[in-house]
């Protein structure tokens, strides 16, 4: 019934680069959620600080995120800012873009989360002596995290996913501009790209199961 | 066979490129243009045939073929011998030099001048697979690869790279049509003349002659000459290849 | 700066891209709520065992970058099974398999939500599964999908900028245009995300204030 | 008439109704009481048809409940069950939840299925409360509620499985009350209770369950004046 | 020596506080008791600072705590307070809850820190729970923790606001009996209570309040036996 011949083997053959490609797409997710965390801890302060100009600094930045195209944040990181004579390269302009989006989203995750953590455990904190900005620290956001990390699993999967708009940028080290630029090459693109899926599948799963490994570690109470 | 479907079907449906002046592109009214724009209007017009431009990135152009969204390819694509395996090419409709455009501020001068600096080129395309090639070998300098043709010259003029390396007939339309200030064509470079070709399926016999012969009738008649002189200009380059059949 | 080449035609053209930005979102979010709810309701029915196929194929929309998704489907139809689909077909339907696949979790959640005894009570008054499902399942779930639900659809409407790769010149994709035209990409850029926020932010608002409505009571 | 033959089932490796054997002649309530864990919940619900049975059987005027050919939705209509969590429908008005089975289940009109909700809810003391929304109901009206919607579908066989267990005390007053209402009018009844007054005062036979097993059935004043099996008189004990 | 004089304090229009005076020696334990709403918890969040006051004055020792140039979390290290409702962190282990603030406040190290809380939490009694999480342990449990969390920070004055009342009886005494022992300590503390039998063994001075006012203060003998004004009898009434 196919009007096509599959040629796997040649596809194959490609798999060591695409391997590559894939540490690449997990260096770039891995870094935008690290940065992204903690540009979200910081959005959440400024959503509750008594500062006008910060506040509306964090909900533009937020609401932005939230409603914009991923794939416009990252263009605009790098062709949009660039009018200004800023030039990121492409592995720049697309953690940018990435962590943009995943700060916004985990400020709105982590705001929802605070709701959930009662007033006393600052009062608590505070009437140990601590300053507001300790109280935060050691008994707020511990909690916070817990109470967000299932979001932030999630978060993680979409900035892998996420990786594959980094072509629009001219990005081809990570995993989806390898394939594509096999594909330049071979013309086999089903084959390429049915591969880069199950890779892609496969990091999702490990991140799955490695966070739910990891929460059983670190969540004991 | 498709050759009869097009014709009973009375519509000719053409790949074309549209972020690619001269050879496609956007008029005023965002209509489609160019020399490949034209090329696909005559070939439906010896058919008998209404021509339909579909729009199609170069990394998509095979697709859309193979997909049955567009008949023939009229998008200025080089006739590799990789790709052959999977298309049927006609004989070469137009021939590219390659000629590098750099941004003024980086001082280029010359091809080779390029080594160490940051160069472009579009996706998929047979210039930017040779210049990668070549920084690789140079072991100096970063390739990147855009999507688009307009993505190319967009980060040119931005000065997010130096330089790039496209087809003569692009550099020329993109640095006269004023819209990138800063950059000028330096040079040319040193790759092999850039044969492209029509396409269709590779089975589709009857097409593919028909498709060459027409090829041929376009020389003859010097309507290819005319579309050279309408979009490019300057010396027509010769589309036969020295030293050999075809 | 904002001395611009941009015609009135240019701006339609952008509002051409941003009225197939809807419709694509429209039509796969139709599609995707009909099958979402079908795969939803068929996962609590047959339980997690009987249904994990089923699971398993709905995962993989939710862990295969979309555009892979366009770009495999565009060549599976197209170059194996050598249908002629275009490429407004291939995005749509991509797009509601995509949207399906959340929306199944959505829907498994909402009828999670609704206790038990609360279903038994009504089936202990002789009404049919299908009347349990429509008279209080429905109602009572649909308070809880409902903002999650609106969440997902302006995510789709958000990714929808990724079928430029089947060749569907949406918002997105008209912006790029434009800018190889008119080479003034902040400018355009800034236009293309108005575009974007206006249709999403109003929606994200109501999706927002009907959580904190339904969450109270 | 309910004729509960041999009635075996498992949840599982747990066997839960190790073969009861029981007949409920029209108009007779029975109580039911015994341990938790016992069973009672399960019989109940395995006799309208909301759980399977394992073997046995259960026959309800005639009907074999369990038999496949049999509509079960078509019976339910005719065993009214009320349980110990009030199952109120959250989005509906007090009238809305009694008139919804009528409409949908009996196809009948707005007006007519109001007329019947109207009067089983004035029939429970609910009279005043039509457009109320259940959550501003206490426990107590709620059961009342739910038991108003009950028979709002005009039962045959009304199955109450400790409708007053999770009431704060001072309700439970009001809801044994409209039970009490009920017998009187001459209602048929299998009533699972912890209230051994009620059970005393108003049931024609009562049953103890132990295990599984119906240890002992009888008058009640027999049950209480004389149980014969120990486990039956160390219950009886242990809830006095 | 906390001196409170005059302190008013208002939320909203609601004044809570209607000039309050009252002094608490060093070594001294005065029990507060009094209705609802009377203003109990809002003095004593008032003495630590983590509530501003509208006029007068409250001075620990000498600083007065709500001057602007006061250092309020100075101040607290000195001052420990645990509330109605248990405030465990429910992140960290039974040790870590007790070490945070001295590792972190006062900076100690973690040898250091754990050698303080492991002697307070035997001393309540926890000995043997250290690398629990709060969540295992009764409320009784997490209430001594709670004060031998307090105490790791070697306060001079403990105020406790209730500590047992949200306790399920049987664990009402376990907490009693640590407040007892740090009063036998000499540690001075303002306990506010519903607990009568503890204002009256334990207390030097029982404060009623009434409404924002302090009513009535003296000796337990006189509160308990001789009440001079018309609402303490009413209360003391209606507590008994
Ligand atoms: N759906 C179920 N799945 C598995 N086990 C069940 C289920 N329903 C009931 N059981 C078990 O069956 C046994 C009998 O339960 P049942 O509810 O009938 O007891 P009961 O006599 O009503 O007790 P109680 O007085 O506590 O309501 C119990 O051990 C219970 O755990
Ligand atoms: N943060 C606040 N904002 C507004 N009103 C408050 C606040 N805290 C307390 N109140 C009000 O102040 C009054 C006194 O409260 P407070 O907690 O001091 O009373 P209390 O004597 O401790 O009562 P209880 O015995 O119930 O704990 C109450 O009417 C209360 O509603
Ligand atoms: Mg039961
Ligand atoms: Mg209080």
């Amino acid at each position: 019934m196919f009007g096509y011949t599959f040629q796997w083997a040649q596809a194959f053959s490609r798999l060591p680069k695409m391997l590559d490609g894939a540490l690449v797409t997990m260096e770039v997710a891995v870094l935008s959620m690290v940065i992204g965390i903690a540009l979200a801890i910081a959005l959440t302060l400024m959503r509750l600080s008594g500062s006008r100009a910060l506040r509306g600094i964090a909900a533009a930045w937020v609401e932005l995120a939230r409603n914009t195209p991923a794939l416009f944040q990252i263009y605009m990181a790098h062709f949009g800012v660039a009018s200004f004579g800023i030039h990121f390269s492409p592995f720049v302009s697309l953690l940018i873009g990435i962590t943009f989006n995943n700060a916004g989203y985990l400020a709105e995750n982590f705001r929802g989360a605070l709701k959930a953590i009662p007033d006393t455990q600052t009062r608590a904190g505070r009437s140990l002596g601590m300053t507001g900005m300790q109280a935060f620290r050691h008994i707020v956001l511990p909690q916070m995290l817990r109470i967000s990390f299932l979001p932030m699993t999630n978060q993680m999967v979409w900035a892998v996913l996420m990786t594959s708009l980094g072509v629009t940028v001219g990005m081809n080290s990570d995993l989806y501009g390898v394939t594509q630029d096999l594909n330049a090459l071979t013309f086999r693109t089903f084959e390429l790209f049915a591969i880069a899926a199950v890779i892609f599948y496969v990091i999702t799963k490990f991140i799955t199961l490695g966070a739910r490994l990891m929460a059983a570690r670190l969540f004991r109470y | 066979d498709k050759l009869d479907d097009i014709i009973s079907s009375g519509t000719l449906r053409c790949a074309v490129v549209l972020d690619f002046p001269p050879m496609g592109s956007r008029g005023q009214n965002n209509e489609p243009v160019g020399f490949d724009v034209d090329y696909c209007n005559d070939l439906a017009a010896s058919l008998g045939v209404k021509a339909e431009i579909v729009e199609t990135p170069f990394p998509e152009r095979i697709p859309a073929l193979m997909s049955g969204r567009v008949d023939v390819g009229v998008a200025s694509t080089s006739d590799t011998l990789e790709r052959a395996k999977t298309v049927g090419f006609s004989i070469p409709y137009f021939a590219f030099d390659m000629a590098v455009t750099a941004n003024d501020a980086a001082g280029i001068k010359s091809f080779d001048d390029m080594k160490g600096h940051t160069v472009g080129a579009t996706a998929g395309t047979y210039e930017a697979i040779a210049l990668e090639k070549q920084v690789q070998a140079w072991g100096d300098g970063t390739f990147r690869p855009y999507q688009t043709q307009a993505d190319v010259f967009l980060a040119l003029s931005q000065g997010q790279i130096d330089a790039t390396v496209s087809t003569s007939t692009v550099a020329m339309a993109n640095v006269k049509s004023g819209n990138f200030p800063g950059i000028s064509v330096v040079g040319k470079a040193p790759f092999n003349t850039d044969y492209v070709a029509l396409f269709t399926n590779r089975n589709e016999y009857g097409l593919i002659n028909y498709l060459n012969l027409f090829v041929s009738q376009q020389v003859r008649t010097g309507r290819y000459a005319e579309l050279y002189e309408k979009w490019v200009g300057g010396d027509v380059p010769p589309l036969t290849v020295p030293n050999v059949y075809r | 700066m904002f001395d611009t080449a941009l015609s009135p035609a240019d701006l339609l053209f952008l509002a051409k891209g941003a009225g197939i930005t809807i419709i694509v979102t429209a039509i796969s979010v139709c599609i995707g709520t009909v099958l979402g709810i079908l795969f939803g309701v068929i996962r609590v029915q047959l339980g997690p065992i009987v249904s994990a196929p089923l699971t398993f194929v709905l995962d993989i929309f939710r862990s295969v970058p979309l555009l892979i998704q366009l770009v495999l489907a565009n060549a599976f139809f197209g170059m194996v099974l050598r249908l002629h689909l275009s490429g407004f077909v291939v995005a749509c339907l991509v797009l509601s398999l995509y949207t399906s696949a959340y929306c199944a979790e959505i829907v498994r959640g909402g009828i999670d939500a609704v206790p038990r005894t609360t279903r038994r009570a009504a089936r202990s008054l002789g009404m049919t599964w299908a009347q349990d499902m429509r008279h209080i399942v429905l109602p009572l779930g649909t308070r809880v999908a409902l903002p999650s639900w609106l969440g997902l659809a302006l995510g789709v409407m958000k990714d929808s900028a990724l079928v430029y790769v089947v060749q569907v010149t949406e918002l997105l994709k008209s912006t790029q245009i434009l800018i190889t035209r008119l080479q003034e990409p902040l400018f355009l850029l800034m236009i293309c995300g108005a575009f974007y926020f206006l249709i999403s932010f109003p929606i994200a608002r109501l999706g927002g204030y009907l959580e904190r409505r339904w969450s109270s009571d | 008439m309910i004729e509960i033959q041999n009635v075996r089932k498992s949840f599982g490796q747990l066997e839960v109704l190790k073969g009861i054997d029981l007949n409920v002649a029209k108009g007779e309530v029975v109580t039911v009481i015994g341990g938790s864990g016992s069973g009672k919940s399960t019989l109940l619900t395995c006799i309208n048809g909301l759980e399977p049975i394992d073997s046995g059987r259960i026959v309800v005027d005639g009907t074999e409940v369990h038999a496949p050919k049999t509509d079960v939705n078509r019976l339910r209509q005719k065993i009214g069950i009320v349980f110990q969590q009030w199952n109120a429908f959250p989005h509906l008005t007090v009238l809305d939840n009694v008139t919804l089975a009528p409409r949908k289940v009996l196809g009948l009109g707005k007006a007519e299925a109001e007329a019947i909700g109207e009067k089983q809810l004035r029939h429970v003391g609910l009279g005043d409360k039509l457009t109320t929304y259940p959550s501003r109901l206490s426990g107590g009206q709620q059961q009342r509620m739910a038991i108003a919607r009950a028979l709002a579908m005009s039962p045959d066989y009304m199955l109450f499985d400790e409708v007053t267990s999770a009431l704060d005390p001072q309700l439970v007053g009001e809801v044994l009350e409209t039970l009490r209402m009920l017998a009187d009018e001459g209602m048929t009844m299998i009533c699972v209770t912890h209230e051994m007054s009620f059970a005393r005062d108003v049931s024609n036979r009562v049953a103890y369950f132990h295990k599984g097993i119906m240890a002992e059935i009888g008058p009640p004043q027999q049950i209480f004046g004389d149980p014969q099996h120990p486990e039956t008189r160390q219950f009886l004990a242990s809830v006095r």
